[in-house]
Parts: C-alpha cells; structure tokens; sequence
C-alpha cells in the first residue's frame, strides 16, 4: 500500500488531489462520490450578487479552451446556507474559493466565511483590484502583500493564495504572498487570452478575453509552481492544464505539494478518479512508498544559476 | 460509473449519489438522414436507457478522427432511446469541427457519451391535447416528446417547419408514433409567422390546444409566447447554448429568463434544457 | 488582382507575411524562393560572440515546443561581413534583430548594424537587462522606456520593438516603447514555460527553462496584439503560432498590420508560401481587393468597457 | 519545392536556389525488421533520389495516428536510395510518440518527407580499404555507405555490433554489395572495447584501413578515435541530436567540437551530421 497523503500547511490530504475553482459543484456528485478527493473546493464567490459576464461566455482554442464566466454570485449567505452544509456530509476537507475588487470587502467576506466546515480558504487574488489600476492583485508583489495581509487579519483558517500567470514577476509575488501570511500558493489561475471569429469579425467571447485553461497552459503553470516552490517555503498547489498522472508527477517533482485539475474534468467527468489510481500504481511500479517522495525531487543543481529569477525566455 | 433511479436534491443534507454516466458506446449505425443531418444509433445499456427522458441531452466526446481536433464535448440531445433494444440515438446536423468527426464514426467505433443530462419535457396530467412546433434540427429535440405522448396516450400535433419539403424529417416517425401532422415550408411559402399564426389559432378554437413545445427559434418563441398569453394556454422551450461541463459546473451555459419582474439567469445544461416558454426570453 | 501590401512605418512590404527572427536563415532558401516574402528578419544578434545555451535546446509540448536556443552569436562584424550581403541579392527589405544585456551595449549595436540593406532595426527588448534585475527589459514600461530612448538615438532606420508575453503590462509597456521612439512593435516573443522529464527527473530543457511557442501561445498573442493596436498608434506586427491563413486573418483582424511566421516553418518549411496563397485565395473570396481592409477590423464596440487594461481573467 | 543538383555557397553574393525538397511521398511497405525495427519504403521522384548522398538524412512529419500527436519534425537517416527503382528507404526504431505513429504507416498512406538534408559521408579516392563500425540503429546510417562504397568499387568491412546475434541487422544487404562482415555481439561476448581493438589492430596490422566509420557511440568513438590517432588513419562519424528546423536555422542542434585548440559548436543539422572523427567530442 502506498500512502498518498499530503499535508498543506497543517491540513492532512487523504490525496494530492483536488479540484480547481470554477470547475467543480456539487453536480460532481451525480458522477462518482467525490468522497475519493483529496480536498473540495468550490467555486469563487464574492459578498454580494453578481450576474457574471455576457455569452458566449467559453470557446475552444485548440486542445484547450477560453473562459469568460466571470464570477456569477449568489452572495455570501446564499454560499453558508446551501453549499456549505451540502458538503458537511462529506469527510473530505472543503476550501472555499472567494474574491472581492477591494482588500476591505474581501477582508470582509474571508472572515465571513471562516465557519465550521470550512478547512481552509483559497484567495483568488488574481481578480482586478478596483482600487488600483483595475490590475489583479497578484500582478504585483506590493499589491499582493497588502490584500494578504489584511486577509491574514481576517481568518485564522489556513490561507491559500492562488496566483495568476499573468506577470513578470512569479518569485516576487509569491514571496509576496508568503510574507503577507499565505500558507500555501495555488499555481495558478487562467492566462489571458482571445479568440476571434473571421467569420463574424467578433471576439468568440462575449466578454472579448477571457482565461485560457487546459494542456496549452501546462507548461506555463509547471515553470510557475517550480519558481514558486524555489522561492518560497510554504507548500505550492499546481494547477494548470493537468489531465493525466503524468501531468501530476512532472509538477510534484517540480516542487508541488499536490494538484487541482479544472479543465480535464469538462472533457472527462471522472478524471480526478483516473488520475488517483494511476498515481497510486504508478507509485507502487516505481516502489516509492510515499507520494510525498516525489516532491521537489528535480534534477536542478546543473542549472543552479538556472533561471529561477529569470522572466526572459530567448 | 454507477447509476441509481432518481436525480437527488443537490443541495439535501445527504450524499449526492452518482446519477450521471460517462461510458464508452458502441456504434451501431451512423447514416446520413438526408443531405444535412445523419443518424447515430449507439448501443446503450438499460440501466442508462433507463434513466433517459424526453427533451434530455447527453454530451458527446467526438473523437479526433478525419483531421479534426474537437477538445469540449458537443451537447446532442436525445433524440430516440429504446430501452427494450437497448439502443440510444442522436439526430445531428453536420456543422463544424465536431460534428465533422462525428460523421466519420463506423459502426463498431466506440463514443464516449455523458448523460443524461438536464430537464426533460414536463406533460402535465391534465395536457391531452400538444403541439409542438419544430424548424430543421430542432425536431431531433421534440421528436422523442412523440414517443412521451404516444406512451400516455395523448393526442399530438406537430407542426414541422423546413426550408424545403426534402427536409422534412421525422415525419414518418412522428406519423408512426399517431401524430398528426403539418408540413409547412419556405418552399411552398407555409411556414411564414402569419401562416402559422392562422394554423395555431384555427386548433385553439377547434379541437383545442392544452400545452406548446417548441425550440431553438426566436420567431417561433414569440409567436408562441402571444398565442399562449392571449388563450393562457402554457408551453415549453428546449434552448441552446454553448456548453463546457454540461453538468451545472462551470456557468457558462447561462441564458436570462423572467421570473415575475426580475431577470435571472439559468443554467441551460442544468434547470434546462427545457423551460418555460413565457419565462424564455427573446435574443 | 487583390493588394498585399502593407506599410509598416514607411517600409512597403509587398505582403505581410514574413518570418518571425530565430526561425528563419539564408538556408531556408534551400527549400524555396525567400523573396516571396513580405521582409527577411533575421535571428537575433549580440555584439560580441556567444555560445548560446546547454543542449538539449528544444523539447516538445503538446502541439507546441519549447525552446532555450539563448543567443548563440558569431558577433556584430561576422553578421555585417557575411550575412547582411547574402540578403542584398533580394529586394525583400531585409530586418535585422538585435539584443543587448545593457542599453548602452544595446545602443551601440544598433548604430553599427544601421548600414546599407537593412531596411529595418528589430529590437529583441525580450532579453534580461542585467544592470537592474535581470528581467526583460520589456516587463516593465519603465525599463522598455528608458532602453527605446537610447536605440532611438542610435539610428535613424525603423526601429521595430519586439515585446514579452512575460508582462502583466502589457498595454503600458507598448506605449512606454511607442513613447521611447518604436516606430513598431512586434507582439510578441515566447513564453516561459519548463517541461520535466519524468523518467529522468530532469528538465527537458538543457537551461531548465525555455521559451513556449507555436498553436499554444496564439490565444495569448493574439489578446496581446490587440491590446498593443488599441493602445499605441504605430503599427503592430503579430507573432506566436501563427501557422494558417485562417490565423493570420485573425491577427489583422485584431489589429495587426502584418505578421511574423515563426515555429510553424519547422514543421512545414514552405508554411509561409502556402500563407501567402491562401491569403490572397480569402481575399478574393470575400471581394476585399486590399489586405489592408481587414485591419483593425474586430466588432467590438458591445464590449466598450472591455478589459482592454484588464490583466485579470475570471 | 523545386530543385537544382548542387548544394549552393549560402554566403556568396547570388541568390540561393532551393535543393531540399518537402514533399508528401507514398509509403510502398513498412514493415518489421526484427522484434526492434522497421524498414519504411517510401516511393520518391528520381530528382529527389539523385540528390541523396549516403550520411544525409530526412526530416519526418510523423503523421497523427494511433492516438499519438508528434509535433515536431523527426530525422531520419537515409537507409538506402535507388534512383532507377524509384525508392526512398528509412530503418527505425520505434522509441517514442513520432516512431510509433510512424509504424502505423500502411502501404498507401502518404508521409511528408523534407530532404535530403545535412552533409554526407566522404570517400576520398585514395581511401581503399574501408572499415566501419556501428551498432543497432547505427547501422541504418552505415549502410548507404556500403552502397557507395560498393558503386566505387572500394573495399569495406563491416564490424556489426548488437546485443543478441538475432539483432543483427543489414548483414545480407552488407553482404550482397561484397563487404566483408565481422559480427560481435554481447550475448557471444564478441563485442566489448578491448575485443573490437583487437580485430581493429588485426586489420591495421593486415590488409590496412585507409578511412573508418561509425555513429553514434560513444565508446565507439573514443576506440576509433584512439586508434585513429595511433596510425594516422582518419575517420567520420555520424552524429545525432534533438533538432526542430533540420534545415540550419534554429541552432538547437549543436555539438561542441575541437577545432585545433578551440571548442566550436556546430549544427549536426548542416555542418553535419557526419563530421571529422577527431574534431569530435565524447559526451
Ligand atoms: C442541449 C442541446 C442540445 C442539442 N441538440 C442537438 C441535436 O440534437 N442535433 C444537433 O445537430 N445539434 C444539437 N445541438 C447543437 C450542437 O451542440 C452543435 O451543433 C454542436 O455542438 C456543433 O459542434 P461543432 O463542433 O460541429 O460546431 P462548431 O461550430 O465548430 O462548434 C464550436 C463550439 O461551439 C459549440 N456550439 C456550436 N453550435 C452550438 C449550438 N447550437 N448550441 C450549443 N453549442 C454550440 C460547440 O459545442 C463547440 O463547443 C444541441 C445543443 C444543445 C445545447
Ligand atoms: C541525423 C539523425 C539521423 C537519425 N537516424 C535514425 C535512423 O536512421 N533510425 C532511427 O531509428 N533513428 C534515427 N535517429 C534518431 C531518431 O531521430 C529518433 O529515434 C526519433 O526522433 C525518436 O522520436 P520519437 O518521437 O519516437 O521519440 P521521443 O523520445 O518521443 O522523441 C521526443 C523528441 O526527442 C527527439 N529525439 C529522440 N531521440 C532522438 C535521437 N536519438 N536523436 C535526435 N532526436 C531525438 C525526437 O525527434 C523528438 O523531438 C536519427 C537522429 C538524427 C539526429
Ligand atoms: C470555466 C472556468 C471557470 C473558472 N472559475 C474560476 C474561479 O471562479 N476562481 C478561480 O480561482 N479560478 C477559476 N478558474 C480557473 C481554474 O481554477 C484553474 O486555475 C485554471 O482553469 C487552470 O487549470 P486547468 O488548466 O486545469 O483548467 C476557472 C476556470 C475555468 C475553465
Ligand atoms: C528556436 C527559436 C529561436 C528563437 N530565437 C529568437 C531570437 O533570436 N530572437 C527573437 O526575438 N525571437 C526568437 N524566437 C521567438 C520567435 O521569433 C517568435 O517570437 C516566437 O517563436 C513566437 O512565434 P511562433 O509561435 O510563430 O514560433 C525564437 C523562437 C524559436 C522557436
Ligand atoms: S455547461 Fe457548465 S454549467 Fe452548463
Ligand atoms: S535542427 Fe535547426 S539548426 Fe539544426
């Protein structure tokens, strides 16, 4: 038996692996017991209503897709009443996604929902922050440590900070988010993108860009979790274009901790299932008693000078 | 993976259980219905077939076949399924990447399909009397409302609308099924709103008519929407959008519908496919 | 007979296809007529000699590659000596691509390569600018600022500036560069990505990191491009997996004047011909009898607001 | 595209004309070696045949099939090249993504080929007696030279390494062009350094070798090196490397080589890949 457990920042994982924001629901249930997840975590929320962007709000850019969802919300109450309580039934640790446009209101809303039932909580830093420039918050280290700050303030759950790849400065901001008082990075969010119909002439999104996700991010993420891992010492969660076990091992070894799998999931439902029990044979095939002897185990010291601060490729 | 009988409350305090199935079919046939759309028959097991219901959609992973690359699943609604066969079928329109691959399938090819999924028709006790009114592919949608009908022993008219009378589809299968029908074409000049305007309330005050169904068209929408307000005679729509999950988790199949003054927007996939006709909202 | 041609800042290029620099050599002429090209650009040169990066230099990701090749250089005599006068047998305007790790080093290679049969200076402001941190200096429009001023002052041809996608500020950097005196900017150079080998635990890439290009990094320099039309005035060259007719009509569409080909050639040496037919083969179709009606093109005006300025998706 | 016969001078002042060809071919057969390769059999225009030279190589657009997705091109040596017959001949073995889609080639299918590329074996017409030494894979590369060596009536060993005697590849096509074959393998014993040595030394000391060649190994390469050395006898060997372009133009191909007492680093793409057996470098 291998042991696949993981722990991030105190909270034990039955598995390194987890769903990403925004593409997982409750409606994941109606497939297989998500019981055999490593963690759940739900979609973004802000405090108040939101209706989200205009249709059509994904397209499909080669083997991988652009999304514009916006952060449609019910509100926070409607997210402790109905969401919360449904995963209650669970044993699976539940983080909760949330966002806001000012480090008040997001303050506001992370204390808000540090309720029982709540494991840890995921920032998505990397919405526009409404005070500044309309940049997302984790473009920049300075932004970045300023809201983490007064999220730390407002919780005493374990904080996880999800980064975006829209920046030059990766190592930066998530020294940046250490320092502010995250306890683990989530590497990362969509890339910005666009996608236009010759046809129409218009944009193939409502909301003209929109968030690439899936294989043709996954090099970005993995360079991203590596210089995260390298830069920080708090765990790093990959995240990007993983569909397969061995898209999990290359960012284990890279330095995560564990996974979230988003856009996999819309193409086959059951992949989280998959990618588990492969990693778990594929451990036992390489007569590794534990996944956590994976992590961080890149071959690196002939690029010592390597790249890490590096944001120049050519 | 696993099924049982009934879609659980979501939100009730207990486990969801698995209701859904993703799976790999057999192809059976896959076979041009007439220049612009082909019939795929798969071979589905009962326990899926079993949970099947009219206006339903399965969302369908088109292979990488013929040089196209189709990477989201493609939503395809119901269009037959025969549990005592053991078959499921989808009617589509050859349109763009996907279902370019789509058409390439032989028999003996496998599918990997999800479903079902989403709302299918509502037919109240009391609805003894149906129309539906359909346009091109559409009719794969309500086609298998035919089939709901003639099981409850209700009277159906369906009203099928083409440019030309070669594509007419579904025809004789909602013929079989002891459906009255009306043809009306562009060809022909019969499928224009005020003809079908006159069509419609010429059976409201004859025969009578208890419930509308219809899809996919705006102009059809609001015809029905005006027919049904001024006789209060109450309908359903299956709408369209573009789909990522198919399952309610990604919020991009969203369209806005009217609940009493205010606007709010559904999930297609998930409180839909099939809505309200009145709640629908013209675009 | 449809109209190819595009000015770019002065300089007609009878279409406006043409190879995207590090991509293309005097020994594509093997394969087919190099003058039926829009412009020859060529790889980027330093100064002095250098060895370029540690083998191996280029993996494989998904549909797309990844590559570290740095800036293996033979130096700026070399480069006037021998290549420059292989191009001067061609009417093509000839576009030669320079770098530097300084701007005074930078400044004076620029001067030396303006000489006769260049027609125009493409700066590569992608690369590490090692008197401050050693990030690009187009990550920052304070950086891309400072280093336009200075090639400004040392020629008088056309300078074209080559941006980074590694950036979360992207507008502000294209008009700092329009700003410093860039008469063009080229959108854009590669992505930073990594890729591991899992077997070995090693990098793919003999320095760790290298740089995305081809199918995958078209959504994202597409989105930049646009971002540059809408908010410079000067021309817009687009660049990344540009690889069909369908997606150089894309690129104009958004904006851009004209087009760099670059991964593409590898895969079908002749992509750049084919192009250039195809091209001419839609105009036709769609009764446009100038390329230069395409441009700028894009129905946008429901997303006025847009996010134009907005780095965050989602 | 089009062609001319010589390779033209990139640098002098006239323009260069285009000598490689990048064309889809039809694949004649492509079958099993043995248990580990696979002879691919393309039917190519003569023009393109009386280009090759034995050393050069192609660069493969591996189709998409089988589910594989190889992207960038992959080289190939030229295994063997028959102007009269009309045939392009590749052995491979299938490694990864782009071999495996390779050996999913049926006689029909077409492959996109983009040659001939790179610099060939020589034979300069005092070298008589030739000697080369290769193994596994390697031979695929060697064999051309065979043929060559055999159209100008030269003389040549070929001291065939593998593991198993069952992995002896190309000894009969050796053979039938008149070389002379010294077979070593691990499973005999027959193939270790000191060994190859002996029989190497056996031979200087006998009939003479005026030129070697060889590929790829490593060990190999130092053995032939030192001998080389030892008796002045020069030698080529072919070299591999990860490559995008093949053409020239990416310079991710290089490898480092001494150049009196400096260290080069050449494209094995253009300036080889077969290159001076001292100026290479072990690795
Ligand atoms: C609930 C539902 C049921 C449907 N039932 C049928 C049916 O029975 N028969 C049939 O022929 N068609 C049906 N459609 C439409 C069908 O999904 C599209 O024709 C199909 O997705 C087109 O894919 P493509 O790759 O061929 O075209 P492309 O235009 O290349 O598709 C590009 C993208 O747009 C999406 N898309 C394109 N058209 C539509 C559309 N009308 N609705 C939603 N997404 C679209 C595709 O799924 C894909 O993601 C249904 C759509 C929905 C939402
Ligand atoms: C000039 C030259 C001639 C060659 N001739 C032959 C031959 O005649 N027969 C034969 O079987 N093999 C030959 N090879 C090696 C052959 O190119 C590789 O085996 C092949 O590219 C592997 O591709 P893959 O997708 O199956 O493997 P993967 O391992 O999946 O390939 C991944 C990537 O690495 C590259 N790669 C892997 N191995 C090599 C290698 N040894 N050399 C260069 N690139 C490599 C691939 O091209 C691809 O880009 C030659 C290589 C070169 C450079
Ligand atoms: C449809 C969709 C909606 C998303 N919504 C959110 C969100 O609400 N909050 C968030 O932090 N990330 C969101 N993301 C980003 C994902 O969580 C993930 O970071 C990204 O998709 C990259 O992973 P992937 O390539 O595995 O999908 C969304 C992604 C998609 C595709
Ligand atoms: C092998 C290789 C070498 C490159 N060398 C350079 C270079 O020297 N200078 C430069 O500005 N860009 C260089 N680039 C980047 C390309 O010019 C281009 O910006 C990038 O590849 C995106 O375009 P593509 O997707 O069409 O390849 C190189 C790209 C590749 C793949
Ligand atoms: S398609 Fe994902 S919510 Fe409807
Ligand atoms: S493979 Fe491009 S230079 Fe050799």
């Amino acid at each position: 038996m291998v042991d696949l457990s993981v722990d991030i920042a105190g909270l034990t994982l039955k598995n390194p692996i987890m769903p990403a924001s925004g593409t997982f629901s409750e409606e994941l249930a109606e497939v297989f017991d998500i019981e055999c997840l490593g963690a759940h975590v739900t979609k973004t929320i802000t405090r108040g209503l939101r209706d989200g962007n205009p249709t059509p709000r994904v397209c499909e850019v080669g083997s991988s897709m652009l999304n514009s969802i916006g952060i449609p919300s019910k509100g926070v109450s409607a997210f402790l009443d109905k969401v919360v309580p449904f995963y209650r039934a669970y044993e699976t640790p539940l983080v909760v996604s949330i966002s806001g446009n000012t480090a008040d209101e997001f303050a506001r809303l992370c204390s808000e929902v540090t309720v029982e039932g709540v494991a840890a909580i995921e920032v998505n830093i990397s919405c526009p922050n409404i005070e500044e420039d309309g940049k997302a918050f984790a473009i920049r280290p300075s932004s970045t440590y300023d809201v983490m700050r007064k999220l730390r303030a407002a919780t005493h759950l374990p904080l996880w900070a999800k980064l975006t790849p829209n920046t030059g400065e990766t190592p930066e901001v998530a020294r940046a988010a250490q320092e502010g008082g995250a306890d683990a990075l989530v590497v990362a969010n969509t890339l910005l993108a666009m996608a236009i119909d010759i046809r129409t002439r218009r944009p193939k999104l409502g909301n003209l860009m929109g968030g690439l996700s899936g294989p043709s991010l996954k090099p970005i993420a993995l360079r991203m979790a590596y210089q995260c891992a390298k830069s920080t010492t708090i765990p790093v969660i990959g995240c990007g274009g993983i569909s397969t076990a061995e898209d999990v091992i290359e960012f284990l070894i890279a330095g995560a901790t564990a996974v979230q799998v988003g856009t996999a999931t819309f193409i086959n439902p059951t992949a989280m299932v998959t990618v588990i029990a492969e990693l778990e044979r594929y451990l036992e095939r390489e007569k590794l008693s534990s996944v956590r002897d994976l992590i961080g185990t890149l071959i690196d010291e002939e690029q010592k000078e390597g790249v890490v601060f590096m944001e120049a490729a050519p | 993976m696993t099924s049982v009988l009934t879609r659980p409350a979501s939100a009730a305090g207990g486990r969801a259980q698995p209701v859904v199935f993703e799976r790999g079919l057999a192809v059976l046939s896959n076979d041009p219905v007439n220049g612009e759309y082909m019939r795929l028959v798969l071979a589905a097991p009962r326990e899926m077939l079993d949970l099947c219901r009219a206006g339903q959609f399965f969302n369908l992973l088109c292979p990488a076949l013929g040089g196209e690359t189709p990477y989201l699943r493609r939503p395809m609604s119901i269009y037959g399924f025969y549990p005592e066969r053991g078959e499921l079928h989808f009617l589509y329109k050859v349109a763009g990447a996907g279902t370019r691959a789509l058409a390439q399938l032989r028999e003996g090819d496998a599918l990997n399909v999800m479903g079902p999924l989403g709302q299918g028709f509502r037919i109240d006790d009391d609805w003894q009397r149906l129309v539906l009114v359909a346009r091109g592919v559409g009719l794969a949608t309500l086609a298998p409302l035919a089939l709901e009908a003639n099981r409850l022993g209700r009277h159906l008219t369906a009203i099928c609308s083409a440019r030309h009378p070669d594509l007419l589809m579904s025809i004789d299968y909602f013929r079989e099924l002891g459906a009255e029908i009306i043809p009306v074409t562009d060809a022909e000049g019969t499928s224009s709103l005020e003809h079908l305007e006159q069509v419609i309330e010429e059976r409201v005050a004859g025969p009578g008519i208890d419930a509308f169904y219809t899809c996919g068209s705006n102009r059809l929408l609001t015809l029905l929407q005006r027919i049904g307000k001024r006789h209060g005679i109450p309908g359903e729509i299956a709408l369209e959008q573009q789909m990522a999950c198919g399952l309610g988790m990604c919020h991009c199949c969203v369209r806005p519908f009217r609940k009493g003054d205010k606007t709010v927007q559904l999930r297609v996939c998930r409180e839909g496919p099939v809505f309200d006709i009145q709640e629908a909202m013209p675009w």
